[in-house]
Order: structure tokens, then C-alpha cells, then sequence
């Protein structure tokens, strides 16, 4: 019996886990166990996927895991049809995609949501083409949401984070309308550019098999512009009071979707692991008082832990452009699945 | 020279051993400019390619780089499963037509530069096979030709994968897919070269 | 400007907040601002409550601040009418409870329900006082679900804790169905001694204007039998794997449930603030494991944050006799509030 | 001896002054058997109870007693709140008959006892409450009486409030609620007996 996990440097680590390397698996057995009345796994693999299936267009996601809820927490009718889940921050490989899209696949075709990393984009993409040379037609919208990442020809692109939820939403509710293929791509391909989020830090996460935090905050630091799997952000700074967070975070969101005139937002505030709810509600406080200062209306929002990054404390703001009402719609239909 | 089945199953199991050997070493280099996995993503991987061969009694040399492809690209995920994963599925392919040990690894270079879209200089593994696809086409690839080439990442700025993040930061610091290709060459002197 | 909050011993505390003093305040105006399509506040209160107030028995809760969602994420439609906010980890005062009492009485009455504190229970207890000298009907079902507390003449008696969650929504949904306050008082009186919960800390809770832990463990301890408001409980042990920690939760938790030869069980795992998802999961999963050696059908799970205490890592397991379908029934049902 | 209103005034707004001198040390003794926030509880109360009488030019027995229930029961929450704030009323009540210090106190101890159902010995304010009134039934209350009765919670066990769940740990600590009402009666000594 091992009654603790020794990680690197000797630190213990304070997990209520078997075994690091064990985490994925039982997590997902735990998910299983717990709401068999409508998700089911796929065997030798990690995809959990509805029970029932309408005869639409099939939208899969998902990446590495220690983001719970997502993407296996948004899985039911009127959002995604599976989830693929990979090793802890790791993106699942394609051989697990494919059977994803195999079992998502009612003759509609496959939408495929991906969160712009390297790693996921390759392995989607070879999915994509493996499920190609299967007949079954697949389309894929690149979520890239996060603008803290420089986006240009000498950098991956800017990463995709909590923003992505929002897609599965809209989409979700389009494809479970009987929305086809093409016309869903096209839509979720306008609409990931009306998308954008920043996150901040105040402690890195610990992945179970590393033992140790991804990066280390010093006791009165906070990082700006952190990823979701601790990629570093582009500002170091002395932990700040919420109202200035809220104002760099909202400075910075807004000048970017004010670009397009913008006259409605949405929002979403979400916890990255290990932040206490009445912290969100604090910082959303925050946003609103700061947003005054824009003629924008807010007629969306959401307040939890959506996209989260293991144990990390910090949040993400992600500001949506909906001027477009079909979009608010879309976000505010009941769905049936567990986090949204 | 000629790369047959036996060397070929020798080379990668040599390689396992290597990556089992520095596999925290790998983490460490990609917990500096990356997310820290890299060490046990290939080493998931090439446990996979090494349950793979062990299944091979005659080993033929398509057949090992096959193998090789599919546990890579069905264990490793990440950046590095579909690179690898390519890599191997290209050099597959090309085993069907030569075993050239030149070609078959300019075609798994290919592989890799068509999937992961990355050039030289860019801070990848590409920085480490560019210069063996090279060296093996001067018949010269030694292991401090690949030391070289895996050092010359250190300098250079990250412009693709999750290191592309860090921007300037990622200059002095060695590319991880470097240095694991580094181990996948070294394995290839010592099993197949010398 | 100040940038940071200097806690007792110079530590600096890490919250997403703007002064210790401020955080309920700002928490609650966060929540209206978000909330204000169906939730309002009560002026010079910190009361929160539904818009649309159906004519049925009202059902009001609350407590200190600290264990969001609980109590204001769960008003709504077939659930709570009102909740009353407390300071952190504090009883509301009677004038707080009693505005929310009045607002929230059609006609039919109003049902407290109230977590087992001695501070709680005098509080409505008041408030119960002063609204009947106002002549509105009110009953009130104590909730004490906590087997870590002995429960004898000699104490306080058991805490109320996550299982006060599934009172609110069993209880919700009866009243919404139209029963009456003499019924429902009945109907929770019984269900109370059916509800059994038992907690485990990882680490403690930090109230903002403390500024330190309620307690402090060793970097491998953890504590069993904690309370929501770092409560000390019934043991410390060396960290122990998920799995030992199943075992020892259900089995006292069934030996209490077993009593009365209970074939059907609803769970219910909460995150006590700063715990991953992921980790509840693997949990859920060492628990149903675990439940293997019992004779028993679980219908009904819930896996989350429900009531949680700030920041503490650690989780509860709530155990539920659902023998009674008419129970499990509403459970099920759906429900208008944020965060069931 | 009789309290009149001006006493009661100088009365309470001594004892406020004491309560945010100490508002530290008593959040310390909950932190070690309750939660940690008696100190905060009773400075929150007793800074409500200095607003309310601040306003009252002539204060009157009944009046100060009822504004200081009124500021105790509505600011404080938690247990203290309702038990200063029905120990206040009754106090208040009882005043409209007489301004006996000794009767108005006792008057408070049954406020407290009817709120609280905790008995002497139950290692709750009470055990500084009941001592103070048998000294004042004496006319004999000093400072020393109440330090004594104070102390005397030390070695005692939790019966009641959230102490009783440390149970045995509980003994060798002042409980919190004692401590704050032996400001209170040392406010008494200094503003009204002496
Ligand atoms: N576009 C690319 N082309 C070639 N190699 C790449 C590319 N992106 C990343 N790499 C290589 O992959 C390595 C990282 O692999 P790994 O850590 O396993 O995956 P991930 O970045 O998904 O965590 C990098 O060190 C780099 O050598
Ligand atoms: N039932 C009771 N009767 C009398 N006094 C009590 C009772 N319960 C608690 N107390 C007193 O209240 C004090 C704690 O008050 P406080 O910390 O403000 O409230 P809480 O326990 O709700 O945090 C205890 O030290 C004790 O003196
Ligand atoms: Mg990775
Ligand atoms: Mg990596
Ligand atoms: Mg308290
Ligand atoms: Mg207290």
C-alpha cells in the first residue's frame, strides 16, 4: 500500500486519487458509473458518448483531460454527441477520435471541435482523414479563443480555452435543430472569431503523473494570460485586487471585440479548478461596474467552472459577440447534459 | 546501406531503452518551454512499439516501421504521436519500394514536415532530422553529427508547438523532439551504422 | 491602492477579491447582476429570492456565507423560494430571515430550513418568533445529516451539512407541487434521519477577514469527519488513497443508512470548494466499488460542488434512503435555479 | 443599586471600547474550540449598539437597553447574536418595572438561558453571567469576582455551541463567549458600581 504520492523534490501531493497514472481511467469510470441512464463508454477506448442519438449531425470534442467538466460534462441532447478523452493535458490520439466519429456518425456526418493545439489539431486532423477514407463526412471548426497568445506566422496561433464551451452550446443547439454539415461549419467558423478570452492565474496546476505545479507563483504573484494547461501568460505581477483584474481583463477583451461595432455581448466567468464560486461572483461584479464604461448590452451569461485546468486558482473571462439573436437562442435552449 | 527487418526491430528497441532511460529528462526539458509530458508521452509510445515487435518473429522491414507507426500514432497523442506517428507511416510506405536507410528517413523527414507544417530553424524535431536526412546522404551520420544538431536548437526561438507560446523565453533552452529524435539517430549508429 | 491582503503572520492571502470586508456584499450584487432575470434582492438585506413567486408554501434557507452554491444557487422554480446570506461561516441575524420570510409568504405559509448550529437555529428560531407575532404561518425542518458529531445531550448535536442540499430539493419539490406546510414539515422530519453525510479535509478553509486557515494540516495529513466551517472532525491520518477513503466514508455512512434494511440509496458527492472534478470522479468510482458488498440499488447520484466551505480541499458523501420512490421521483425533477 | 439611562449609556459604549480593544484576542480563544469569529461577531454588534445610542440625547433605561438588543440581535448572527440580543431584551423589558442591577441582569441570564437551553458548567457565557449575578445579589461584584468566573470556564467541557463538537479538546481553553461577557461586566464595575 502506498498511503501517499512522493512527487518530485519529495513534496507530497494532496490528491484524492489511487494512483496518478490511474486518474483518467477512473475518473471516466466514475463518469460512466454515474449517469449510464444516458452516456455510455466505448469499449477500449475513452469516448463517452449519448445513448440516444438523433439523426442529426454529431458533433464531437474533447483533448486531454484535466478540464472536467469539459468535454464530457457537455455531452447530451441539443450539445456534443461524444467526448475524447486523452492522458492528463495530452490530446487523444486518432485511432480514439475515429471510433468517436465512427459511433457519433447517424449518416449526417461528423462535426469535429477542436481547441488550437498543435497536438489536437494533428491528431484530429488524421482522424478526420482515417474517418474520410471510411465515407463518413467530417467537417472541423478551430476554436482559438485565447488572445493572450500573439497570433501570427511565427506562433502555433492562439490557443483555444474556456470560449470553446460556448461553441459546443451554439452549435450543439443548431445540429440538434437539423442544422446540415456545411451550413454548421460555416457558422461555427464565423462564430470562433467572435470569441475571445483571457485568463490569469494565482497558482499553477499539478498534473498527477508530474507530481509537481506546471509553474510556481510566488506568494503575492499572479500570472495574466495563462493557458489552460499552464502555458505561461504575458504578465507577471503582484497579486491585484479583483476590480483591477476585472479592468484588464475587460480593457483588453472589449478592444478586441469592439473592432466589429459590437452592440450585445455575452459573458462567461470560469473557475479554473480550485476557485471558490463566491470568487467568481466577486470578479463578475467587478466586469459588470468596468463594462459601464462601453455602450454594449449583456444579454448572456455564465458563472462557474466550465474549462477548467486540474487545481489551478484563477479565472477566465470570455466575452462573446451576439448581435446576432439567433446566437443568444441558441445559448440559452435547455440542453441535457450535466455541467452546462 | 540497407535497413533490414532485424536491424530495423533492433534499432527501436534500442530507441525504447533510451527514451525509458531519459524519460524524466525529456519531461524536464519540455516542463521549461512546454507542458512537461513529453517524457511520458514517448515513453508510453515506444513501450507500445516495443509491444508491437516482440510480437514480430521474422521481422520485415515495412512490417516494423508499420508496427511502429500505429503504436505511436495510438498511444502517444500530443504533439508528438501524430510527428512520430507520420514519420514512421511515411518511412512504411517507402520501405515497400526501397530500404535505403537515406530515403526511408528523408521520407519519414517528409512525414513530418507534412503533418506538423515546421521548417528548419523553426525549434522542432525537424531540427534534428534535417541535418541526419543530410549527414546520411554524405554516408556521415555519427553521433556527433546528431549531438550538433540537437545542441543547435538551443539558441533558436520556438515558432511552432506549444513552446511557440513562450516566444522569447524559449531561446536557451533545447527543444525536447529534438532530443528525443537525438536518441531515435543515436540508437540508429549504434543498432544499424556501426 | 492596496495590492495584497497582509493576514495574520504576514502571509498573503491568494483570493480573487477586493477587501476581506467586501466579499459577501460584492458576492451578492455580483449574483443580482447576473441573476436578474428571475432572482432579486430584498433592499437593506441580504436576502435573495425568487421573482416569480408562485402561490405555494414558501421554502426559505440559508446560513453564513462560504458554502457556494449553497444557499442562493439553489432558488428557484421547485426549489427554494428565498435564501438568506449570512457574513462568512455566520448565521444571518432574525431581521434578515424575517424580511425573507415575509417576502416570501402567498398565503400558504413559509418553511425554514435550517442547517443544525446553535447559531442557525437561534437565529430562525427569532425570526420564526417574529413572524408569527406577524401572523404568518411558519414551520421549520432541522437539518443534521453529519454522523462525524455525536449526537447526544452533551453536544450541540449532529451538523447540518451537504445533505441540506437534497432537503431543498426534495422538499422544493412538493411545495411546488402544492403541498401544504403541515405536510411538508412532516414529510422533512422524516426524511432528515434518512440523510447521512461524512466529510474529509485536505487542507483548510481561509475566511477572507481571518486571512488563515481554520486549520492547518501537515503536507501529508489529511482530516476525516470535518466540518463546512473547518470544524475539526473525528480523525487525522496520513493521507490515504481514494480508495481507503471510499471504504471508510460508506461504511460508516451504511452502517448508519442500514439500520432500517434499506434496499434503494440515492449519493451525493460534494466538492468542498477547491476540489477538482476530476477527483470526485475517481472517488465516485472507489464508492460504488465499494457499495458492492451491500445489497443495495443506487438510483440516484449527483457529483459536484453543492456546499462547499471556501477554499478547503476535500469532499463529502451524502447518503440518501430513497426506498420511498415518491423521494427519488423528486429528485428528478427538473428545476428552475443555477445550481442543481 | 439602580442603573439609570445615562449609566446604561456609559455602560455600553465601555464596553464597545473594550470589545475593539480585544476583537483580536477573542477571535483567537474561537479559533481554538468554535470558528474563529467571536471577535469579529461581537465588534460588528457592539460598534451597531455605539451608533444606535449615540443618537439618544436623553437616554432612558428601557430605551438604551432595547436600542442595544435591537443593534446585538440584528448585526451579529451567529449564536452570540441571539443570546446578548435576548439577554438585552429581557434586560429592557424588566426595566420597565425596575432598574435594579441586580434584578436587570438576573433578567438577562434568563434571556440568555431561554435562547440557549445551556446550563452552568456548560462552559458557555452563562458560566460568566450566573457567578455575576450572585455576586450583584450580594452587592458584592468586583473585578476579581469576574476574572474568577471567567478562568473558571478553563477546565471545563463543551456542552453546548459549536465547542461541544472538539469535545474533550475543548478542555483547557477559555470559551470565547465567557470572555466577552467579563468585558461586559468589567464595564459594569467601572461605569456604574464604582
Ligand atoms: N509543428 C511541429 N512540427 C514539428 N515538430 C513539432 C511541431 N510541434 C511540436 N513539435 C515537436 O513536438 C515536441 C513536443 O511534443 P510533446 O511534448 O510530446 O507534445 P505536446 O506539445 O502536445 O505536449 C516539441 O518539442 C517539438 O519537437
Ligand atoms: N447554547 C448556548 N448557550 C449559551 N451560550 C452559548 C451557547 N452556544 C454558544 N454560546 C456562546 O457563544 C459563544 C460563541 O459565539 P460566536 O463565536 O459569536 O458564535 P458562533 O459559535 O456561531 O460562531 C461561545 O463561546 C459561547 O459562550
Ligand atoms: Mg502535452
Ligand atoms: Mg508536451
Ligand atoms: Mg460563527
Ligand atoms: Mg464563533
Amino acid at each position: 500500500m502506498v498511503p501517499v504520492f512522493k512527487a518530485k523534490e519529495d513534496k507530497i501531493m494532496k490528491k484524492i486519487i489511487n494512483h496518478p497514472s490511474q486518474v483518467v481511467d477512473e475518473m471516466l469510470k466514475g463518469m460512466l458509473y454515474a449517469h449510464s441512464d444516458f452516456l455510455e463508454g466505448i469499449d477500449e477506448t475513452r469516448v463517452i458518448i449519448e445513448k440516444d442519438k438523433q439523426p442529426t449531425v454529431g458533433l464531437v470534442s474533447g483533448g486531454g483531460s484535466g478540464h472536467e467538466p469539459a468535454h464530457a460534462g457537455f455531452v447530451g441532447e441539443g450539445m456534443l454527441r461524444a467526448a475524447v478523452l486523452g492522458e492528463m493535458f495530452t490530446s487523444p490520439t486518432p485511432d480514439q477520435i475515429l471510433e468517436a466519429i465512427k459511433a457519433s456518425d447517424t449518416g449526417h456526418g461528423v462535426l469535429l471541435i477542436v481547441k488550437n493545439y498543435t497536438g489536437d489539431v494533428m491528431n484530429f486532423d488524421m482522424a478526420k482523414e482515417m474517418a474520410e477514407m471510411e465515407d463518413i463526412q467530417v467537417a472541423s471548426v478551430l476554436v482559438d479563443d485565447d488572445i493572450a497568445v500573439e497570433d501570427s506566422t511565427y506562433t502555433a496561433g492562439k490557443r483555444g480555452v474556456a470560449g470553446t464551451v460556448l461553441v459546443h452550446k451554439i452549435l450543439g443547439h443548431f445540429a440538434h435543430e437539423g442544422m446540415a454539415l456545411n451550413d454548421l461549419k460555416s457558422l461555427g467558423d464565423a462564430l470562433v472569431t467572435d470569441i475571445h478570452t483571457l485568463g490569469v492565474a494565482l497558482s499553477g496546476a499539478t498534473v498527477p503523473e508530474v507530481g509537481k505545479p506546471g509553474f510556481h507563483l510566488g506568494e503575492s504573484e499572479m500570472e495574466y494570460g495563462v493557458g489552460i494547461h499552464g502555458e505561461p501568460g504575458y504578465r507577471r505581477d503582484t497579486l491585484k485586487p479583483s476590480r483591477e483584474i476585472a479592468k484588464e481583463l475587460t480593457g483588453k477583451l472589449m478592444s478586441e471585440i469592439m473592432t466589429k461595432k459590437t452592440k450585445k455581448i455575452g459573458l462567461l466567468v470560469n473557475g479554473l479548478g480550485a476557485t471558490p464560486l463566491q470568487e467568481l461572483y466577486v470578479f463578475y461584479n467587478d466586469v459588470i461596474e468596468e463594462l459601464a464604461k462601453y455602450d454594449v448590452e449583456i444579454v448572456f451569461n455564465k458563472i462557474g467552472d466550465f474549462m477548467t485546468s486540474i487545481d489551478m486558482t484563477g479565472l477566465s473571462l470570455t466575452v462573446i459577440r451576439l448581435d446576432d439573436d439567433k446566437r443568444t437562442v441558441a445559448l440559452e435552449a435547455p440542453v441535457g447534459v450535466l455541467n452546462w | 546501406m540497407e535497413l533490414t527487418g532485424d536491424k530495423a526491430k533492433a534499432w527501436l528497441l534500442n530507441f525504447e531503452a533510451k527514451i525509458q532511460e531519459h524519460k524524466a529528462y525529456l519531461s524536464d526539458l519540455d516542463q521549461a518551454i512546454g507542458d512537461g509530458d513529453h517524457g511520458s508521452n514517448m515513453a508510453r509510445g515506444t513501450e507500445a512499439v516495443k509491444v508491437n515487435l516482440e510480437k514480430i518473429a521474422e521481422p520485415e522491414t515495412a512490417e516494423v516501421l508499420k508496427q511502429a507507426a500505429m503504436a505511436l500514432i495510438s498511444k502517444v497523442g500530443g504533439a508528438s504521436g501524430p510527428l512520430y506517428g507520420s514519420a514512421f507511416m511515411q518511412m512504411a510506405k517507402t520501405a515497400k519500394e526501397t530500404t535505403d536507410i537515406h530515403e526511408l528517413i528523408e521520407a519519414g523527414l517528409e512525414g513530418i514536415k507534412h503533418r506538423g507544417k515546421a521548417d528548419v530553424g523553426d525549434k522542432t524535431m525537424v531540427d534534428t532530422w534535417a541535418p541526419v536526412v543530410e549527414a546520411l546522404a554524405k554516408d556521415a551520420l555519427t553521433n556527433e553529427a546528431i549531438t550538433q544538431a540537437v545542441d543547435a536548437t538551443k539558441p533558436l526561438k520556438a515558432k511552432k508547438g506549444r513552446a511557440s507560446y513562450v516566444g522569447e523565453r524559449s531561446i536557451g533552452a533545447l527543444d525536447p523532439g529534438a532530443v528525443s529524435s537525438g536518441y531515435l539517430f543515436t540508437a540508429l549508429v549504434e543498432e544499424v551504422l556501426q
